[in-house]
């Protein structure tokens, strides 16, 4: 094994394409304004507002290299917020904002195993009952969401504890930030389980042929439960680090969350029909977009033209990566 | 005679308003190799999948070592030592040859890592190349998605499978159609020394001379049903022509 | 021939109901309309019921309305997402003799509704305007306003006051809208984005919940908490503790909670045929830190 | 060939299931509330509420079949209305509110054109530059909404002609909305044509196996690029429909149609692999959630509770489907 | 001799970096049946799809008739007259097999119907259902989809397609390879009467009996390269053999 297929292994797909995009990017936006891009403040609050989107899309990666997809990300980072921030307040008479660290790891706990139930809700019934993930998905993302707004009433909870929003929240460590911490260690530990284990192997097994990985003796069941549970898992901590973010669980502005992270996971080159991707790709697919929208504000773009002009680099980004990727073969 | 080792009595498989099988049966016992004949469409694969857990027939039973045992799963059946070579491979095309080769058994690393799961990746390498050289197969690139490889060359992967792993029954699925002449007296030798090793082997081919040299006994399949038994050096292939064909009939055998 | 309108056929209904249809569901500002509402409804010995819509969008609220009319209540209080897309099914509500009451915001056809309760948005945007002037002083600095979607109408009108507005103070410089899709992680990161920009950003005004969330975060994460000054609309639980600490400067509050007491009474009068006041403007008022307690009337309910 | 064979041609996948669940719902509703239920008006709202949605689902339905998928025709909803109403608008000093049918008649052309250029846009990027239909059209979703912001200024455009509002918008003939005689039109165009033509047959045959269908000597990539230019002219005579019945050309409030669009189609039983499905089942998968969401509308459920509801409701429609066929194919 | 009908001269393919067509040359001449031979992984099946514009080789050129032809696309090769019988049949499982016999080519109603594009399917059931016939085959269901067929029913119907609508030039690569007794020898006929009426056949098949049996040429291929020629009538089984695996070598030929 050479020493770049080695790498390959690790990174799945070749995603070198869109990392040359990325780095064009930073280059351009740098150049045009090196004042205001290439700042350690820039960074820093690139990496932080994405951690969230990048432990959704974590998750994502796996469920779509099963084939699989899941629309419920956002509602269940809602839902998860929402349970977590009032049982924290419930904990701390009504109002959490000055509980301690106990009473924060429940919070964290709830956010998990809220997660983690509609995960496995997904998983039964698209592995066992053997529905359409996107169908099934698609409910949940109604219900979950309805489930927040049954449970908060419909309005944003607030009380989180200062503790967790100054830590979690906006600390930092060495210069970066705590929640880019812990969204890098979910993707590393992600991008290795994926790539050198046998939980990942027999991911990229079910999303090739699933009935070939049955035959295999592959419990597909059981695994997809896993995969959608994981998913769930870690909507449930994207919805506890959101909340430590925004230091309140809102009810609205997720509705899009799936759509980012899918176009994340597809933009860093695992493909919808699945058996191929890496959690690396979803990385640079998760930063493109966000690196974008960014230096297109920092260098004053009309706000109508933000859309339209995110919307060309993307595809052109895809288009660059295709055509790099034909020339490799021809080669 | 030996006791027959697997041993399926009545099966019976609709697929939806196409009966497969009508009460077949199929007999097999250890240390022989069984050939399964009959037209295309006689039920050879349906009842090769029923046998190996993939399918589950609507009513008959299935003994193995007399004892009747309920296998509902592809699990179920590798976990009493049944292996198959399935007509459409069933592979992972995204996947290398290596990770088709030790797929759901993969080898891990030693040590903690090999318990968190890591795969000991090289290992399987080394090993994978080892059994397609025993078969005869040259990959141009090993690291190669299956899926680029040549029909044989497919083929001859999912036979290696089979081969690797098998301990009791091994069931092959018209394992030499697309292989080359060298490859397959490879298979058929491989076959030979799996059944001295005291397996079974199942060998379903449309290939007349090729199943009287290496079968011990044949057994014919018509319309779902098993229609005739023969010993292999017993008998022509126009015998074996007629009992797939109807020409030639010993009842319900 | 064969032609002819939607609706034209009849049917009975429960005149003692009255519905409610806010613009959309789960938002502190129309669920204090909602406790206003209730409470003067159930007072007047009226059934009642409320009916959203997911999103502040016509589409999804126009069903809403045809199948409210289909109940035929006495009244329906409602608060059009669209000032002409609902034009049409609120006038069926009308023709089949249900009295229309308009809450928050209007129709552009004046003829439908037997009655409007409002705030002006537009108000609303240079009141944030010369709250914010005052926040300031006469420091220079760039001021940004965050807006949720383009098309929106509430919210476009509040920026549009508060860009006519912040245009007579020299000292700010106006560095334009950006609008955030109503995501908080998009306000955030537009806020930090425009921070880079332009350092010397002094004020920002959300015109609405999210992107005010997401703005407190974006200045948080960027240790401008209180450097920038924020202004947020409306006065939600949540609002109203930011404000508190001192993650927003200020606050603009509409009264919601009069605007659905005040529906319910007009639209008593009108299914009473008593006289009913066209219009009927209500409250707003900017809170600050200094003087939010006396106003608290003003802080939105979470629940009834 | 029998009877039933002939009736499963052109419904395709068998889609009983659905059709069941609907009227099981249906009469549900109406055992709970007659008098508002089984009504004419209930019936005229609830099919004219529907036909904007039934016609982009026609055209996703064929998307969907060549196991492609289009995010965009919400937008391209937007922008088709947006520049009709403005070239009615142009075309009539400014507003075209006293104009007359020859305005109308080039407000549908413009409209119908815009649609086909983006469908045209996306369809050359998926086929001919071969990149993923979820990057190409998510594109599109955002550039067509940011084109339509741009021209419109960020409002929504009014001054729709009077004639379009009462004839097409919301008058009836014969006490059927002409909006839901278009609507049915397109219906039993597209479905006649995906079940009895050769490009309906063509469609499938991409979808089952776009390799095979190439050898077999379909223009594959002409073809592809015609299904994604019909779903655009759809979406733009959907912006149309849109304007007739709203009066207005929104720029907010379509970016959930591209979901509601393709839930309905795989509702009705076609698959996100393509190859096998039918207008038909799209159709019923349309009506289902909009029946629901109506029926708790007048039935009066908490508004928390309706998603949690319809989502139930859905899983559970797809769950009967799957094992009412898994129980024919027993048999 | 006859002109060659279809010469390939020097061709070239490369896939990433695995050299499948090391300069292949191939000739086949109206009228004959040519069998192309070689181990797994020769690149038979790669020349076949360079000859019938699935592939574009990397280099070498390709004549018809004695005139350079650029066949860029299946559609331009069949336009020419050239059918191929793929080695993965290229079939679409989910339609039936009326369907695949006419995909690309459906026939229309009549009268203006037809020429709305709509199709006339009870014809093109009967017409299916006659050429399967010919080939010996019986479906249980011929409105099931293709997928769900045995593996032998799924390559007669890929067969039946390609002699259906053959003019000049067939390509078969591995027709036989899951075909039962009796079809293979329907299949072998069907060659001979197609040959008969004056059309080229190339035959890939790893049979060497079959071969020798119905071919009157045998062209090998060998790492990418064509290295024997033999007359069908003056060879046999040892001879192929010893040319497949390069124990006999007659050059680059
Ligand atoms: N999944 C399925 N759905 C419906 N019918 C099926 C299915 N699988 C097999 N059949 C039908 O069952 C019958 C037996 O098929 P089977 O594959 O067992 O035949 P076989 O003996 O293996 O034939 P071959 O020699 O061609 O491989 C065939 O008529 C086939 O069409
Ligand atoms: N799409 C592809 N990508 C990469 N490598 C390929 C591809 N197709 C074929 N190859 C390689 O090219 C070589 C020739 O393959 P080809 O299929 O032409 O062999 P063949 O002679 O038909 O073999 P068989 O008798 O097994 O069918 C093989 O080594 C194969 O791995
Ligand atoms: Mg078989
Ligand atoms: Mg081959």
């Amino acid at each position: 094994m050479t020493a770049r297929a080695g790498l390959r292994r690790v990174t799945g797909a070749n995603t070198l394409g869109i990392a040359v995009v990325l780095l064009v990017l930073i280059a351009v936006f740098g150049a045009l304004r090196p004042d205001a891009v290439l700042t350690v403040f820039t960074l820093q609050t690139t990496l932080v507002e994405t951690s969230v989107l990048l432990v959704l899309a974590v998750g994502m990666t796996y469920v779509i290299v099963t084939a699989g997809i899941d629309l419920s990300v956002g509602s269940v980072l809602v839902f998860s917020g929402v349970t977590s921030a009032m049982t924290m307040n419930a904990l701390h008479d009504g109002n959490a904002t000055t509980a301690g660290w106990g009473v924060v790891f429940v919070g964290l706990l709830v956010a998990v195993a809220s997660g983690a139930a509609w995960g496995l809700l997904n998983g039964l019934l698209i592995a066992r009952a053997g529905l359409p993930p996107l169908i099934v998905t698609l409910g949940s993302f109604g219900a979950a969401l309805g489930a927040g707004q049954l449970i908060s009433h419909g309005s944003n909870v607030a009380g989180v504890p200062d503790v967790l929003g100054d830590t979690l929240g906006t600390g930092t460590w060495f210069g970066v930030p705590n929640l880019v911490l812990v969204a890098a260690a979910v993707t590393a530990v992600g991008a290795l389980v994926l790539g050198t284990t046998a939980f990942g192997r027999h991911t990229y097994a079910i999303g090739s042929n699933e009935e070939a990985a049955r035959r295999a003796g592959i419990p597909v069941t059981r695994h997809l439960v896993t995969v959608y549970l994981l998913a769930g898992v870690l909507a449930g901590l994207a919805g506890f680090m959101a909340l430590a973010y925004f230091r309140v669980a809102s009810i609205t502005g997720h509705d899009t969350d799936n759509l980012n992270a899918i176009a994340a996971v597809v933009l860093g080159g695992t493909s919808l029909f699945g058996g191929a991707g890496s959690v690396v790709g979803t990385v640079l697919g998760v930063f493109v977009p966000a690196v974008l929208r960014k230096g297109f504000v920092i260098v004053g773009v009309n706000v109508y033209w933000q859309p339209i002009a995110v919307a060309l680099v993307l595809v052109a980004a895809v288009w660059f990566d295709q055509s790099r990727r034909r020339a490799r073969d021809k080669r | 005679m030996a006791l027959p080792l697997l041993d399926a009595r009545e099966l019976v498989k609709h697929y939806g308003s196409v009966e497969a099988l009508r009460g077949a049966s199929f007999t097999v016992r250890a240390g022989e190799v069984v050939a399964l004949v009959g037209d295309n469409g006689a039920g050879k694969s349906t009842l090769v999948k029923c046998l190996s857990g993939v399918e589950r027939p609507d009513s008959g039973t299935i003994s193995l070592d007399g004892a009747p045992v309920v296998l509902d799963s592809p699990v179920a059946a590798r976990s009493l030592g049944i292996e198959t070579v399935y007509q459409d491979l069933a592979v992972a095309p995204d996947l290398d040859p290596a990770a088709n080769l030790f797929l759901g058994r993969e080898l891990r690393r030693r040590g903690l890592l090999g318990r968190l799961g890591v795969l000991d990746k090289r290992e399987m390498r080394r090993r994978a190349v080892a059994s397609f050289d025993d078969l005869g197969v040259s990959l141009p690139d090993v690291d190669v998605p299956i899926g680029q490889l040549s029909g044989g060359q497919r083929q001859s992967v999912a036979v290696a499978r089979s081969v690797v792993w098998a301990s009791r029954v091994v069931f092959m699925d018209e394992p030499t159609a697309a292989l080359g002449v060298v490859q397959r007296k490879r298979v058929l030798d491989v076959i030979r020394r799996v059944r001295d090793q005291g397996m079974a082997v199942v060998l379903i081919s449309h290939n007349m001379p090729e199943v009287l040299a290496v079968a011990d006994r044949v057994e014919v399949l018509r319309l779902g049903r098993r229609v005739a038994r023969f010993d292999a050096a017993s008998t022509t292939v126009e015998e074996l022509v007629g009992a797939m064909t109807g020409a030639l009939s010993q009842g319900d055998s | 021939g064969g032609g002819g309108q939607i609706g034209d056929t009849g049917g009975t209904g429960d005149a003692k109901k009255m519905v409610l249809i806010p613009g959309v569901a789960a938002e502190p500002f129309y669920i204090s309309m909602e406790c206003g509402f209730r409470e003067a409804a159930s007072a007047a010995g009226y059934e009642v019921d409320v009916q959203a819509p997911a999103k502040f969008d016509a589409t999804l609220q126009t069903p809403i309305v045809t199948g409210v009319l289909a109940n035929k209540p006495g009244a329906v209080l409602i608060a059009p997402t669209d000032d002409k897309a609902l034009a049409g099914p609120m006038r069926q509500l009308k023709d089949a003799g249900i009295k229309v009451v308009e809450v928050d915001t209007k129709l552009e056809d004046t003829s439908i509704a037997s009655s409007t309760i409002s705030s002006d948005n537009e108000q609303g945007g240079r009141l944030a305007a010369r709250t914010l002037a005052g926040l300031v002083g006469d420091k220079p600095g760039s001021v940004l306003v965050l807006n949720t979607k383009a098309g929106t109408s509430t919210t476009d009108a509040r920026a549009a006051g508060f860009e006519e507005e912040i245009g007579k103070h020299p000292n700010l410089k106006y560095v334009g809208q950006q609008y955030t899709d109503n995501e908080p992680d998009q306000a955030a990161s537009k806020v930090t984005a425009t921070l880079s920009a332009n350092p010397d950003l002094i004020g920002v005004f959300a015109t609405n919940l999210n992107t005010g969330e997401g703005a407190a975060t974006g200045l948080r994460n960027a240790g401008k908490t209180g450097v920038v000054n924020l202004v947020g609309f409306d006065a939600s639980p949540k609002q109203v503790e930011d404000l508190r600490a001192g993650a927003v400067q200020a606050l603009i509050a509409q009264d919601p909670a009069t605007i659905g007491r005040t529906g319910v009474e007009q639209a008593v009068a009108a299914l009473e045929g008593k006289p009913v006041e066209r219009d009927v403007e209500t409250d707003l008022v900017a809170l600050t830190k200094a003087d939010m307690e006396a106003n608290s009337k003003y802080f939105y309910k979470q629940s009834c």
